[in-house]
């Protein structure tokens, strides 16, 4: 269970011993050009890939990468020899999710920049989008790597002022934009439980007795149903239960066999590049 | 399950092998048959409703980014946006993975170009607004409201905050075509949205809207995949009753029992 | 800053009814604080990722350990900036296919661990020794919902048969009663996140609880 | 009357907003009191810890985080008192971040209440990783799993860990969780170990079934199960507190509902009225 009882996968011992070795000094900036060395000689190769080329890669990146997956899943635990890989690759992975945040602020950053620039409507708000961004950053940093406060419990001034923009700011705008579902729910159930067709009376009478079962005030419409009796099944919070467990439990189910069959199919035809539509197709 | 049992050994490629046998068969151009889904119809008939009124398109792709789900809302967002370009409007993608910028920017300017129009399309429709589930949510509610949308197409993973949406939706008067395999999610898509796709019908989407035979062919092996599903919960539900009532077939059910739940 | 908690106290409640307020119309108020909202949440992004990701994953080890063949990752991850020249664009959808193909190849672990236990458990009894009628009718229902639901999603079968046909109604009527019976129990869920705010600032800004 | 039953069916939203306020805000300043049921599942998770043998340790899993916090908090809080009130030692694990700390916090401000003293009635182990492994090896050693508690004491030096040597000492986990982290306990732990729930009312409907097949000892879901663990312990706390805002709430929106019907019956009358008059007229 333990990572570290994990056998060594395929070769990656080898590539541990011999090549991917933690180096220091001169060999460490040795090795840091060489591999940006390495990563701009692909880059130029890559670049003049004629299109068809191109594709062919494609083609085969995405199945390599599928099947790394599928064989390791297959094989069995014992003596797996891809199972050893899955930890670097997820940490890979996720190293290459946090650069890829910088996507995100450059388009954050053009559409508010634009708008500060140009002092079109509202720019204010982007001026607010700005100073809360750098704010959070600045702070979050100072106060992470600043000093730190004498006693537990007391502030410095950035501790202080993260605290009022994370504690004070988000986690009351988070959870009030959340907590907005309380209204939306209620006007959403006005507006669509109505007694129009058998589908819109089973829902709204399924969701009737499930909230009725829910709360004491419903429950003592059917309180006077002795509870060990044979009709006890028809006290409105066993009832309620009832549809929760029987009916929808099994509905669920339904939906879930068909949603991962669904899910296996467009797997496979993206895994075998088989897919069809604009991503895919697209000339180069 | 970390790795495959038994049973997965044999079932997963059973499904596997249905799902391509059937794929291979369509593109020899068998005529294929596939019932009527309403919500998928009626993209059409919402697009062009936007743009009667001279008022934007948004298509929300959910919490998802580059996952096998969402890539086929990708393939809805570019059926849309190319209808879009045609009748002169746009659409709007708002989005929580900013990985999911490049791919949208590229499908919306393709889709533009495909339709001879490729100055219609404006990067800026692409908005990136927060990675935080419902900092999102907020952003989408603005949206909604300043751009005075006409049609919402919900596609793709939600949780929580479809009901945010498909709510504000409701509030400024659009069109909403919902689908989403976020079973929990359904019945606030249903209760708010003028047309819902469901569970597994969502991952006919791109197969309804094309007709491409790959698709259709897949579509009939998920139904021998399912068939496969049903036939194992009948059998295995009559082995237990026989197992329960005659305690000599009880040995024969547990074996079977047991090699379904992984040995 | 000694009055940090004060503060905060106060900023929250008018972050609260900022948002609140756009259930009257969207407005001003929300429209600051909305981009306020995105604002914060993206410099906490950058912020989180480098304090519980990058720093301890990447950085230490790359800089501190010595552990040069980190920057692989950096580098590969450049390639979707390839996005903003016209000539190169096409190679970030290299990486992007790639990991596509990642994650259909992850789509038999996931069917396996989603539906496998699902499929074991569907088999209950419909007769037998210490089973209670209720239980025997559970169990029935149970079966018929499955089916019927099963049967619904069916595409490519002609309807026009009875044995399709029929089962695919009643599986639709029977998916209504769970979607209504699910709308129904989330709404105590969402109350309690409302009545959580109120009692923030009913309690502890205005000190009207007791 | 019939015009103002068919206005019924249009009622603007921003009223309908302002009642869920206002019944909110009322419910929560003005304390009324209301009936309460208990469910059996409660009763039986409060009777399972009556009964709990004095040697016995507890143990919470406290795994939710902020987002969860307004339902799993009271419940936390509603078990935690009855811990303290009966002098059962616990001991408090999460596999969520947040939820150790969270916990701590509840724990505190009740131990105040009843005099008790970390290390001798309660403990934290603090936040872990892979709840899988995690349990397995628990169930192998407490020890080698947990060496120390959070705050660095050697679990041996902890005073109430002296008696447990190992998981038969564990004489029941509650969990408190907002997702389905149920069947990996299930799973890990031998059957020696009772395990009971407190959950939000979102996961509530698929914990049910391990009732029924006796795997849980007692299930509390969301709001409700807080405010019948209260009952059941002669207090009011936040559970009940939030059953009066929460009742209101139902209420209110099924009183919507069924006015809402009235108007669309009333137009749909009005409706068929004018056709027969337009017949009689031509």
């Amino acid at each position: 269970m333990d990572r570290t009882q994990t056998a060594p996968a395929f070769l990656q011992e080898f590539f541990s011993k011999h090549l991917f070795v933690p180096l220091h000094g001169w060999a460490f900036v040795g090795a840091l050009l060489g591999t940006l060395l390495v990563a701009g000689l692909l880059f130029f190769l890559l670049s003049a890939l004629p299109p068809l080329a191109r594709r062919r890669l494609m083609k085969t990146l995405a199945f390599v990468a599928g099947l790394f997956y599928a064989v390791e899943f297959f094989w069995p635990e014992k003596g797996n020899p891809l199972t050893g890989y899955l930890i670097p690759l997820g940490t890979f992975l996720r190293v290459m999710g946090c650069f890829a945040i910088g996507l995100g602020l450059i388009s954050l950053c053009t559409v508010h920049g634009k708008a500060v620039g140009r002092r079109s409507e509202g720019w204010i708000n982007s001026a607010a989008f700005f100073a809360a961004f750098f704010a959070i950053v600045v702070f979050g940093f100072w106060q992470q790597y600043g000093k730190q406060p004498v006693h537990p419990g007391a502030y410095t001034f950035a501790g202080g002022m993260f605290h009022i923009l994370f504690i004070g700011m988000y986690n009351s705008l988070e959870p009030t934009m959340f907590s907005i579902l309380a209204f939306f729910i209620t006007s959403a159930a006005y507006r669509a439980f109505r007694v129009k067709s058998a589908e819109a009376s089973l829902m709204l009478g399924a969701a009737f007795i499930v909230m009725l079962g829910q709360v004491p005030v419903g429950m003592i419409l059917t309180s006077w149903i002795p509870p060990d009796s044979g009709f006890a099944f028809f006290r409105l919070e066993k009832l309620a239960n009832w549809i929760l467990t029987g009916v929808s439990s099994a509905a669920f189910r339904g939906i879930l066999f068909g949603t991962v069959i669904g899910n296996l199919a467009l797997s496979l035809r993206t895994w075998l590049s088989l897919e069809k539509g604009a991503y895919f197709d697209k000339p180069l | 399950m970390k790795h495959a049992d038994p049973f997965m050994a044999v079932l997963l490629p059973l499904l596997s092998g249905l799902i391509l046998v059937n794929i291979l068969r369509a593109r020899r151009g068998s005529d294929l048959f596939i019932r009527k889904i309403p919500g998928i119809d009626a993209i059409g008939e919402a697009v062009g409703r936007a743009t009667e009124m001279g008022r934007p398109i948004l298509f929300s792709i959910g919490l998802g980014g580059i996952d096998i789900v969402t890539l086929l809302a990708f393939e809805v967002v570019a059926h849309v946006t190319r209808l879009a370009a045609r009748y002169r409007n746009r659409v709007i993608v708002p989005v929580v993975d900013p990985v999911a910028i490049p791919v949208l920017e590229e499908i919306e300017r393709e889709a533009f170009a495909s339709e001879h129009r490729p100055e219609g399309f404006n990067a800026d429709d692409i908005r990136f607004l927060s990675d935080s589930q419902f900092a999102y949510a907020a952003g989408v509610v603005g949206i909604m409201h300043r751009e005075q949308v006409a049609t919402n197409f919900f596609f793709g993973i939600f949780a929580a905050e479809s009901l945010i949406l498909a709510e504000t939706g409701q509030h400024v008067g659009a069109v909403q075509v919902a689908g989403t395999p976020s079973a929990l999610q359904v019945p606030f898509f249903i209760v708010t949205c003028d047309y819902t796709v469901i569970g597994e019908e969502y991952y006919a989407t791109t197969a309804y809207i094309s007709r491409e035979p790959v698709l259709l062919g897949s579509l009939v092996g998920q139904d021998w995949g399912k068939l496969v599903l049903l036939v194992l919960a009948v059998v295995g539900t009559l082995l237990t009753t026989l197992g329960a009532a005659l305690p000599t077939l009880k040995p024969v059910a547990d074996v079977f029992v047991k090699w379904i739940g992984g040995g | 800053m000694k009055h940090a908690e004060l503060i905060a106290t106060w900023t929250g409640a008018v972050c609260t009814l900022a948002i609140l307020s756009v259930l009257y119309r969207e407005n001003r108020f929300y429209r600051f604080f909305e981009h306020v909202f995105i604002g914060l949440a993206a410099g906490y992004g950058l912020f989180v990722a480098w304090r519980d990701m990058l720093w301890g994953e990447w950085w230490k080890p790359l800089a501190h350990e010595g552990k040069w063949y980190l920057i692989i990752p950096a580098l590969v991850a450049l390639l979707y900036y390839t996005v903003y020249s016209k000539k190169h664009a096409w190679m970030s959808r290299v990486l992007i296919v790639t990991l596509f193909g990642l994650g259909a190849g992850m789509a038999f672990q996931g069917f396996a661990a989603q539906a496998g236990p699902q499929i074991s458990s569907s088999f209950k009894p419909l007769w037998g020794n210490g089973l209670t009628p209720m239980q025997i009718l559970n169990n029935l229902v149970f079966m018929i919902t499955l089916v019927c639901v099963l049967t619904y999603f069916f595409f490519a079968f002609k309807q026009d048969r009875a044995l399709v046909r029929q089962p695919a109604k009643v599986g639709r009527w029977l998916l209504m009663i769970a979607f209504g019976a699910t709308f129904g129990s989330t709404v105590m869920a969402r109350f309690s996140l409302f009545i959580d705010r109120m009692q923030f600032l009913l309690g502890e800004w205005l000190h009207l609880l007791k | 009357m019939l015009e103002w039953t068919i206005r019924l069916q249009t009622i603007d939203r921003r009223i309908i907003y302002g009642l869920v306020i206002g019944l909110i805000v009322l419910a929560l300043l003005w304390d009324f009191p209301l009936p309460q049921a208990v469910s059996p599942e409660a009763q039986s998770l409060y009777e399972t810890i009556e009964s709990l043998p004095k040697n016995k340790l507890v143990v919470i899993a406290a795994d939710w985080g902020a987002a969860t916090r307004g339902e799993c908090a009271p419940l936390t809080a509603a078990v935690v008192t009855h811990l303290f009130r009966n002098k059962r030692p616990f001991a408090i694990i999460g596999f969520a971040a947040q939820g150790p700390e969270l916990t701590t916090a509840i724990v505190q401000k009740q131990a105040k209440e009843f005099g008790a003293k970390y290390g001798k009635d309660w403990c934290n182990w603090g936040y872990k990783v892979s709840i899988d492994s995690t349990l397995l090896s628990l169930a192998e050693s407490i020890r080698r799993t947990i060496p120390q508690d959070v705050e660095g004491t050697k679990l041996d030096d902890v005073p109430l860990m002296k008696r447990v040597k190992g998981i038969d000492d564990v004489g029941l986990l509650v969990e408190f969780t907002g997702s389905g982290t149920l069947e990996a306990f299930l799973r890990r732990l031998p059957r020696s170990v009772k395990i009971a729930q407190g959950c939000t009312a979102v996961v509530g409907p698929e914990q049910y079934p391990y009732i029924d097949s006796g795997q849980l000892c007692g299930l509390l879901v969301g709001m409700k199960g807080a405010a019948e663990y209260e009952h059941l312990l002669g207090i009011r706390a936040q559970g009940t507190a939030a059953m009066r805002p929460q009742s209101l709430a139902h209420l209110l929106i099924i009183v919507l509902i069924i006015l809402g019907n009235l108007g669309m019956y009333a137009a749909a009358k009005q409706g068929r009225d004018l056709k027969r008059k337009g017949e009689a007229a031509t």
